[in-house]
């Protein structure tokens, strides 16, 4: 045998009381359309405009009963934001958040939104209350939402994601490691018997080591409770490896959207390619030759019109800096969808439909 | 397998609270805990005063007037009117740390208050809260001290009132810095996504986090307003005689200076000590309090 | 030759117009210097109390059969410091000044300070360049003593300043000795010698007189003492013995002030027996107190000074004599163990207060020793005024039965008809107690109506004597006006006056 | 920089509004009559009305704010009580003096509250540090009028060194910046002094001591910078912050002054505002207490602009 | 023997303070001229204080070195004063973490530029910014002219990461120390900053100490690799020795752990457990309490240094049997 996980200890009971489920299996877990939100930013009093950040602006996607959606995509492009506004942590401007066929602020409350979705956050130190003990922390939710025994549920958690309850139940948050913060938090997001799990760079803070522990808990977690998770990250490695489907997002927008081997082995968007070339090589034979992209992405204030990677693109065309290009499916009907003019034959770009990307 | 434990991590004490450990470092620091003990004598003193066999603060004697320090039965003199100074300075310490200390007391909570639900609520609340504030910063504190208390008058609680005015905003500024800092953080973020109300959430993360920086903030304001309540008293529009009050004795002794000044200097020196040791205190608590540290 | 320099206790300069503010002070250094009045006080004496004398009118009075009719003959060849003559309708102009709101020169803020001091004056003018005539509302021989007030400023001055009183501040003219050189509002005025003064005894033998207000009496005497000043007003106590032993110069004499509790007499006011009355007058310790004020005090004997021209043979003896006190109260009905209770108003602080808290702490603690226990009532001097003017009666006295007030008692009005006369029972007047006594009354009118001043004083004398035999106020003590001067300063009178001559000063 | 000074200025005003209705509303919570002070004791009713009456204390509040507004726009602050003169002119007479004593206590306890901060910042956790904050607790604890009294008696009344009160031999009016003038400054100014030491010099120590942990100075090092060039750096960087500290100080110095100006009988703002308040001089007590609140306002405002001129970080914000 | 530009030997490094903590202990390390070399290790197993160390950096006061480095000849452990700053810069500079903190907000790029170069070249200000201007463009900074009357907090953060490298490499330095300097950086700036560190090495034929924690960006940048675990170097060698052939279990633990070709949904091999918190020295493999393969003579003594080849180490008793992974 070689370097393994800790063997994993016996089921508990699995949380049985998570809210049942409504539309049945064919309805989407949830369904996001054009979805938008802007922050006003201070501009000059003076007569200056106040500037906004197109945080999001225009996001649809579905996320099916079961399946981790991974969110990848540079920062500043408005992965965390979704993520908030997935779970009313932010207000959205405009669109729409079904879930489980029940439409957000119609049929489904925020309060019952929150029984059904949790979230796990990226910082795992700010993300616990260090004034809280670890057990306290965990039974919180499940305290607020009115779940029976609270403690019980809360350490019998704990043992799920490794912490032995007797040893750690009393910490304080500054008393552990950081993986095992990320541990709680996601301890404390399952507390509350959620269906789906929004997962905001979960293990971006975590050493290597820590983080493929981590991971391995999350499969299984999702595994044994039937769960669905939102996964951001900027590392494609770990989306790759726990995402069925992969949403790719710049400056706001879907660019892409594919199950992960169809994206793996094909990038329909220039961005979603430059992204997936930029990871470094593991071949110390076959380096990195050529970067990518040049340049930073582009502040959201302003962002450029038409498409908003044109400024950045090797493609483009004339039609880029002035139409919006739409995400539609690569093929009819298919999964895989883009949205770049290259694939719209109509677009009248110049090179459409010309196969350039491969 | 190993039979080590993987998540086993060397840590401190485990299930340690922080009070504990505050008071684990408080005591760890000699110079807080000497400041400590000054106060606390100072404030026991004042407490049972009328139990420590001291002379009737308000009692006095034409013919003893003005006896310099070490006179028997009257160790520390007498003022000028006979009364015994260390039984005016005991009881006087009572009014003093009263008028010092209340003030800052009543502004933690209107001004933790405020803060926190303007920090906490952000948007157009916190706006008509902290622009309010700023009206009051407007004023250097004495400035307003004096103001209010001169146009209110002498006494008391006129002094408290006003002194309480004064010292809102600071405090009201400080909670909102700290809420809104505490706010950002993601714990709130995961609070309020578990479906909490946002009473809830200021109750169980909010209020635990917030309130030890305020306290902090507040301890160094305690000496600040200790001087300025004896210097209300001291201008006149403070505590009104006879009560012993050591800002008005220290007025009231002003002309003994040309007859006994070591006499004269007592109340001042009694100032000075009590707000030291307030100083140091609220240092050495800064420092105990902080975890991060 | 030389200069001097003079702390005063008021917070600013007194108004230089010509009405003074800031009470006795300001007429002291503002009022008799630069200007004068047509009846003013005697001062060049140290020994004995201070009487009218002819100022810038000559000679005085009143019609031998309208007695409401006055005539005042005004000196002649008197210049205002602008040059400008001084004559009958300068009179009339500076009256109107104060009286005649309708008038151009009508100022306010002097009205404030002068009108009250004339209330018998009816109508005036001018019979020619030199000769006034006053008539009264009634007939009023105290009216000389009124006119003492009211100083004159001069019209042509006025004119030229834009008939701006503001302006007039700045650069006032007067007809008195000193003429008003620099004023900095606040800091200090500088008078400097009017060598032209129509009596040459008081033309000023100084070449400068700095005014410098220093209303903290410590810092009036870190002042004096490190050589700021030469000269402070009202040291205090404590600080006098630094003074003393440092060569400087205690200069102090009795003046017609008096310290005392202004007792209730409404219905139910224990005061109103006059064995009460009498007990607690017997019970204090008069000369203990003086330690507490450094000895600088008069122990009263009567409402007067003793050494007042009307002080009269009262038979009461206001003395120290607590075993007569007790015999008193014992037959009013109370004793140390069933004492009488009252309630007493006093303020902390206060123009001619002296040391009021430390005082009436002692005077607490005397009455307790014979059996009246005195609980306090402590308020702010500015609301112990108002009070005051309000009346043993008003619910703002809290019922109260007697209110520790200082009077200034220079005159016949100011001195004695104001406290006790029955139409002016407060709110209307200034009789706080509400005491009204026919046989009082009387005397009061005859004194009004006596226009030979030696029979005046005679009445006077007279009324004084009831004041002490009926013991109606509590007599504590009397403010002897004590100044600090550098050994420097020669040639000073004090006079028994809230006035004094500056004239007759030089500097070493 | 320009646009940032008129946005700084724009949102001054509502704290401008704010300050002219706390100066008003302050005379409104005063207790008794404020024409007690003025009038003689035995003024008759009629008296006291006819006076009330020329002050515009008989109107109704709003009326009297509205007319004290309209006043103010045109310079007016009415008329002092208790000597008639126009307010405006006494408080700038006033402030000019307190100004001329809280700058030069900022001139005595800046440098050296910023010298001593550094050292204590630089060498922090040795003796020196130990030294500097002992000196500046005691600084901000110590009562400065009682120590004012004390320098009195030792400096003037006993040696005779230095006078014990007043601006100047002839009165503030004709001040100048010679021996006979400034031997007045000294004492009150030093004593003024004290307590900004202290502060200022917890502020610097704190401000030093924090960015000398940053990681730009570690930078600095490894690009081979002295330690002179890196004290410059960090100067340079805690300027902004020691500046507002300051600023705040010096309103605090001119605002503060009134027990330090009492005992040395300077006769400044807050010398004015302690009679105002004796003499229930209420025009006075508000036009004084308005023009140094609003001087501390557009103190602000230049420290803020100042500020941003240094720090090229605080425009965006 | 070639000299070395960097030869550290047994060098030990412990804060002393509230917490004594064993940093860096009896390490030993060579770099030659023009080479590149990248540490890789966990959080927290002395990679900066390495660097540190290397431009004496730690301080003084409560940090207590042993051991000797050379570089370029130069005992840097003895250096002061004068001699140390002419040191810090011009023979060896660094590169930081974060640009955004490195970097004095309250200067001009440009400033901070010349600074350092007037300092080390001793030459006008004029003739400074005109090197600060060539740097800005070296490092492929578009509108470099602009870039340089800006402030930091006016820069992105890929852009104040060729800030910083050009001032590290202004005054041409033989030894180049870059600390993490992409981990706060995406992957489309990280990769073009790996790229231009590269090239620049072998423009200015420079040493590069360069530390990641990431096994991809090891990869790219260097041609050696050594392995760092609680202060030790664990393992050493070529980029291609490590990556193919590595022989410390913990080496292989890092491997496996890093997804690049994880089967999706697979179990990943994780190390379990944590590092040690080096409280005291360490006087057996730090690595034992976490290793699968460890034995009774792990736990008890410090292990054996095999040396497979000229520069290669293993510091494991299990180094010369090399084993399958997984
Ligand atoms: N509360 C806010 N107010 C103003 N702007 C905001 C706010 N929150 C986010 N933004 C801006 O919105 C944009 C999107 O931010 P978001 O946090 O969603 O990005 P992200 O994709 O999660 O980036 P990262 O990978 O850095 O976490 C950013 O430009 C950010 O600055
Ligand atoms: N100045 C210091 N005082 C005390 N301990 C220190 C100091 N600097 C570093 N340490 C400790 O030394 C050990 C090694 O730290 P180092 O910064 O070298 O780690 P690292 O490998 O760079 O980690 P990371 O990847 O997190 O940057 C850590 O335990 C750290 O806490
Ligand atoms: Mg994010
Ligand atoms: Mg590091």
């Amino acid at each position: 045998m070689s370097v393994t996980e800790p063997q994993t200890p016996p089921l508990p009971t699995p949380l049985a009381d998570s809210a049942p489920d409504k539309g049945g299996p064919a309805q989407p877990l949830l369904i996001v359309r054009d979805l938008q939100k802007y922050f006003p930013v201070r501009g000059g009093i003076l007569g200056g405009k106040k500037a906004v950040v197109q945080a999001v602006d225009g996001v649809s996607f579905e996320v099916r009963k079961g399946e981790t959606l991974g969110i990848v995509g540079e920062s500043g492009c408005g992965k965390s934001t979704t993520a908030r506004l997935l779970i009313g942590l932010l207000e959205k401007d405009s669109g729409e958040i079904i879930y489980d066929g029940q439409d957000l602020g119609g049929a489904l409350s925020l309060r019952d939104l929150r029984r059904g979705v949790q979230m796990v956050f990226q910082d795992s130190y700010a993300s616990l209350n260090p004034r809280l003990t670890i057990e306290d922390s965990i039974a919180f939710g499940a305290r607020i939402q009115g779940l029976s025994d609270p403690v019980g549920r809360a350490r019998k958690l704990m043992d799920r994601v490794g912490l032995a309850p007797d040893r750690f139940a009393q910490r304080y948050p500054h008393e552990v490691s950081g993986g095992q913060r990320q541990r709680i938090n996601i301890a404390r997001a399952l507390a509350m018997s959620p269906r789906l799990v929004v997962l905001d760079e979960a293990v971006s803070a975590l050493d290597k080591s820590v983080e493929a522990q981590v991971l391995n808990l999350l499969a299984d977690l999702r595994r044994e409770f039937g769960l669905t998770y939102i996964f951001i990250s900027h590392d494609l490695n770990v989306v790759r490896y726990i995402s069925d489907r992969i949403l790719v997002m710049y400056l706001g927008e879907v660019v892409e959207i594919a199950p992960v081997d169809d994206i793996w082995s094909s990038q329909a968007h220039p961005y979603t390619k430059s992204l997936f070339s930029a990871m470094p090589s593991m071949d110390p034979d076959n380096r990195t030759k050529e970067p990518p992209l040049a340049g930073d992405p582009p502040n959201p204030i302003n962002p450029p019109p038409g498409c908003r990677f044109h400024t950045r693109c090797r493609f483009v065309d004339s039609v880029c800096k002035t139409k919006v290009p739409a995400l539609r499916p690569l093929t009819a009907g298919g999964q895989h969808m883009a949205a770049c003019h290259l694939h719209d034959l109509g677009s009248g770009h110049k090179l459409a439909g010309k196969d350039v990307l491969s | 397998m190993t039979a080590i434990d993987p998540l086993d991590m060397p840590v401190t004490e485990a299930g340690k609270g922080y009070w504990s450990g505050v008071g684990a470092r408080l005591i760890r620091d000699p110079l807080t805990l000497i400041c400590m003990s000054v106060i606390a004598l100072l404030i026991l003193s004042a407490i049972f005063a009328p139990w420590l066999g001291l002379g009737d603060p308000y009692k006095g004697s034409m013919i003893a007037r003005l006896k310099p320090i070490g006179t028997p039965g009257h160790i520390l003199g007498t003022d000028e009117q006979g009364r015994d100074m260390l039984a005016r300075l005991i009881y006087g310490g009572r009014l003093t740390l009263f008028i010092g200390l209340t003030p800052v007391v009543l502004a933690f909570f209107i001004g933790g208050t405020l803060g926190i639900v303007a920090g906490y609520a952000g948007g157009w609340v916190n706006t008509l809260i902290m622009r309010t504030v700023d009206v009051f910063f407007a004023f250097p504190s004495v400035l307003l001290a004096i103001a209010i208390s001169g146009a209110l008058g002498a006494g008391i609680v006129n002094s408290l009132v006003s002194l309480t005015i004064v010292f809102i905003p600071p405090l009201t500024r400080v909670a909102e810095a700290v809420t809104s800092g505490v706010r950002a953080l993601d714990y709130i973020d995961a609070a309020r996504a578990s479906g909490a109300s946002a009473l809830t959430v200021i109750r169980v993360h909010v209020i635990g986090n917030v309130l030890s920086p305020i306290f902090v903030y507040a301890t160094s304001l305690t000496s600040v307003c200790m001087i300025l309540a004896a210097g209300l008293s001291f201008l006149g529009i403070g505590v009104r005689p006879p009560e012993p009050e050591w800002g008005l004795m220290l007025n009231t002794l002003r002309s003994a200076i040309y007859v006994n000044p070591w006499l004269s200097a007592l109340p001042g020196l009694m100032i000075f000590i009590t707000s030291l040791c307030l100083n140091l205190l609220s240092d050495g608590v800064r420092s105990a309090m902080n975890v991060r540290d | 030759q030389g200069t001097l320099r003079i702390g005063m206790t008021a917070s600013d300069i007194p108004l230089t117009t010509g009405q003074t503010d800031q009470g006795g002070e300001g007429m002291r250094f503002m009022g008799y210097t630069v200007y004068d009045s047509l009846i003013e006080w005697d001062l060049t004496s140290a020994d004995k109390p201070s009487v009218l004398i002819p100022g810038l009118a000559t000679e005085w009075a009143v019609d031998a059969d309208d007695k409401t009719k006055w005539t005042f003959k005004l000196r002649d060849g008197v210049t205002f410091h602008d040059g400008s003559p001084f004559t009958a309708a300068d009179v009339v102009w500076n009256l109107d000044k104060l009286l005649d709101d309708t008038s151009e020169q009508y100022d306010s803020r002097q009205s404030a300070q002068g009108k009250s001091r004339i209330p018998a004056v009816a109508s005036y003018s001018a019979i020619d360049d030199h000769t006034l005539e006053i008539i009264t509302k009634e007939p009023d021989a105290t009216l000389p003593y009124q006119l003492a007030w009211i100083l004159m400023s001069s019209k042509a001055n006025w004119e030229a300043n834009d008939k701006s009183w503001e302006k007039v501040a700045m650069s006032p003219s007067g007809t008195g000795p000193w003429k008003l050189d620099t004023f900095v509002p606040r800091e200090r005025a500088e008078l400097t010698p009017n060598e032209a003064y129509w009596d040459e005894t008081r033309v000023p033998q100084l070449d400068k007189m700095v005014l410098i207000p220093l209303p903290e009496p410590n810092a009036r005497a870190a002042a004096l003492l490190s050589g700021q000043v030469d000269w402070i007003e009202a040291p205090a106590p404590d600080t006098i013995p630094a003074m003393t032993g440092n060569g400087f110069v205690i200069s102090s004499n009795a003046y017609p002030h008096n310290w005392t509790w202004h007792l209730s007499r409404l219905e139910g006011s224990p005061w109103n027996d006059i064995r009460v009355r009498k007990a607690a007058n017997l019970a204090i310790d008069r000369d203990g107190m003086s330690a507490l004020l450094g000895g600088l005090m008069v122990p009263a004997k009567g409402f007067l000074p003793p050494s007042s021209q009307w002080f009269g043979k009262p038979t009461f003896d206001v003395r120290y004599d607590p075993e007569e006190a007790k015999k008193l109260l014992a037959e009013a009905g109370y004793s140390v163990d069933n004492p009488l209770k009252v309630k007493a108003l006093i303020s902390p602080s206060g123009s001619g207060q002296m040391l009021p808290l430390p005082m009436n702490e002692y005077i607490q603690q005397s009455l307790a020793e014979v059996g009246i226990e005195v609980e306090f009532m402590v308020v702010e001097w500015n609301q112990m005024i108002n009070l005051w003017r309000a009346g043993a009666a008003d619910p703002a006295v809290e019922g109260a039965e007697s209110i520790n007030f200082t009077y200034f008692i220079q005159d016949p009005f100011t001195g004695l008809i104001r406290h006790l006369s029955c139409d002016l029972i407060a709110p209307n007047g200034t009789n706080w107690g509400h005491y009204c006594d026919p046989e009082m009354q009387a005397l009061f009118d005859k004194i009004k109506t006596t226009f030979d001043p030696e029979a005046q004083d005679a009445v006077m004398r007279e009324t004084h004597e009831k004041f002490v035999n009926d013991a109606l106020f509590l007599m504590v003590t009397h403010d002897v006006a004590p100044r600090a001067l550098s050994p420097k300063v020669k040639g000073f009178v004090q006079a028994q006056n809230w006035y004094q001559n500056f004239s007759s000063i030089t500097m070493e | 920089m320009f646009s940032y000074f008129l946005r700084r200025v724009i949102l001054m005003l509502p704290v401008a509004f704010g300050v002219s209705v706390i100066c008003f509303l302050l005379v409104q919570i005063a207790p008794g009559d404020p024409l007690t002070a003025i009038m003689p004791v035995d003024a008759t009713a009629d008296e006291q009305a006819a006076m009330r009456a020329i002050y515009g204390l008989d109107k109704p509040l709003p009326i009297q704010y509205a007319i004290w507004i309209g006043n103010l726009a045109h310079g007016d602050m009415g008329k002092s009580i208790a000597t008639g003169r126009p307010v405006a002119g006494e408080v700038f007479g006033a402030v000019n003096n307190s100004l001329l004593l809280a700058f030069s206590a900022a001139v005595i306890a800046f440098p050296i509250g910023i010298f001593l901060g550094f050292l204590a910042g630089y060498f922090r956790d040795t003796w020196i540090d130990r030294v500097v904050t002992a000196i500046s607790i005691a600084g901000v604890s110590v009562p400065n009028y009682w120590l004012g009294i004390v320098l009195v008696i030792i400096f003037s009344v006993n040696l005779g060194w230095l006078p014990s009160m007043g601006a100047g031999p002839g009165g503030s009016q004709d001040w100048s910046w010679d021996w006979l003038h400034m031997r007045h400054l000294v004492l009150p100014a030093v004593t003024l002094a004290v307590v900004p030491i202290g502060i200022v010099a917890r502020t610097v120590r704190a401000l030093a001591g924090d960015l000398l942990t940053q990681d730009f100075v570690l930078a600095l090092y490894a690009k081979g910078m002295s330690r002179g060039d890196v004290l410059r750096h960090v100067a340079r960087n805690a300027a902004a912050t020691a500046l507002s500290v300051m600023g705040l100080q010096l309103g605090y110095l001119l605002g503060g002054s009134i027990l330090i100006e009492t005992v040395f009988n300077w006769p400044g703002s807050g010398f004015l505002l302690s009679n105002a308040i004796f003499q229930r001089d209420l025009p006075l007590l508000q036009g004084t207490i308005l023009v140094l609140a609003l001087f501390f306002v557009a103190m602000n405002l230049i420290v803020d602009v100042a500020q941003a001129a240094i720090d090229p970080r605080i425009k965006r914000s | 023997m070639t000299t070395n530009l960097v030869d550290i030997r047994n060098l030990s490094v412990r804060f002393t303070g509230a917490r004594t903590v064993h940093a860096i202990n009896d390490l030993t390390l060579t770099l030659q001229q023009g080479e590149t070399l990248a540490l890789l290790g966990e959080s927290g197993s002395g990679k900066s204080v390495t660097l540190k160390t290397l431009l004496r950096l730690l301080p003084p006061k409560r940090t207590q070195i042993d051991g000797a480095i050379e570089v370029n000849g130069t005992d840097v452990l003895t250096l002061s004063g004068r001699k140390l700053q002419a040191y810090r810069g011009e023979e060896v500079s660094m590169v930081f973490q974060e640009p955004g903190l490195a970097l004095d907000p309250v200067y001009t790029v440009g400033d901070q530029i010349a600074e350092a170069v007037m300092r080390h070249k001793r030459i006008s200000k004029v003739e400074a910014i005109s090197t600060a201007l060539d740097m800005l463009r070296r490092v492929r900074i578009p509108s470099p002219e602009r870039r340089l009357k800006n402030y930091p907090h006016e820069l992105s953060g890929g852009m104040l990461q060729r800030v910083m490298i050009a001032l590290a490499l202004a005054c041409r330095p033989r030894l180049l120390l870059a600390d993490e300097p992409t981990t706060a950086l995406d992957a489309t700036v990280q990769i073009q900053i790996l790229l231009l560190l590269r090239d620049l090495q072998k423009e200015f034929g420079m040493g590069v100490i360069f530390v990641t924690h990431d096994i991809g960006v090891a990869v790219e940048v260097s041609e050696r690799i050594a392995v760092m675990y609680a202060g030790q170097i664990v393992e050493e060698g070529t980029t291609r020795e490590i990556i193919k052939d590595p022989r410390h279990p913990y080496t292989r633990g890092l491997l496996a752990a890093n997804l690049h070709d994880a089967a999706r949904g697979a179990r990943l091999n994780a190390i379990p457990g944590a590092p040690p918190a080096l409280e005291t020295r360490p006087d057996a493999c730090s690595f034992a309490p976490r290793c699968p393969l460890a034995e009774d003579r792990c736990r008890a003594a410090l292990p054996p240094v095999h040396v497979p080849n000229a520069r290669r180490r293993v510091a494991c008793i299990h180094a010369n049997a090399p084993l399958a992974v997984g």
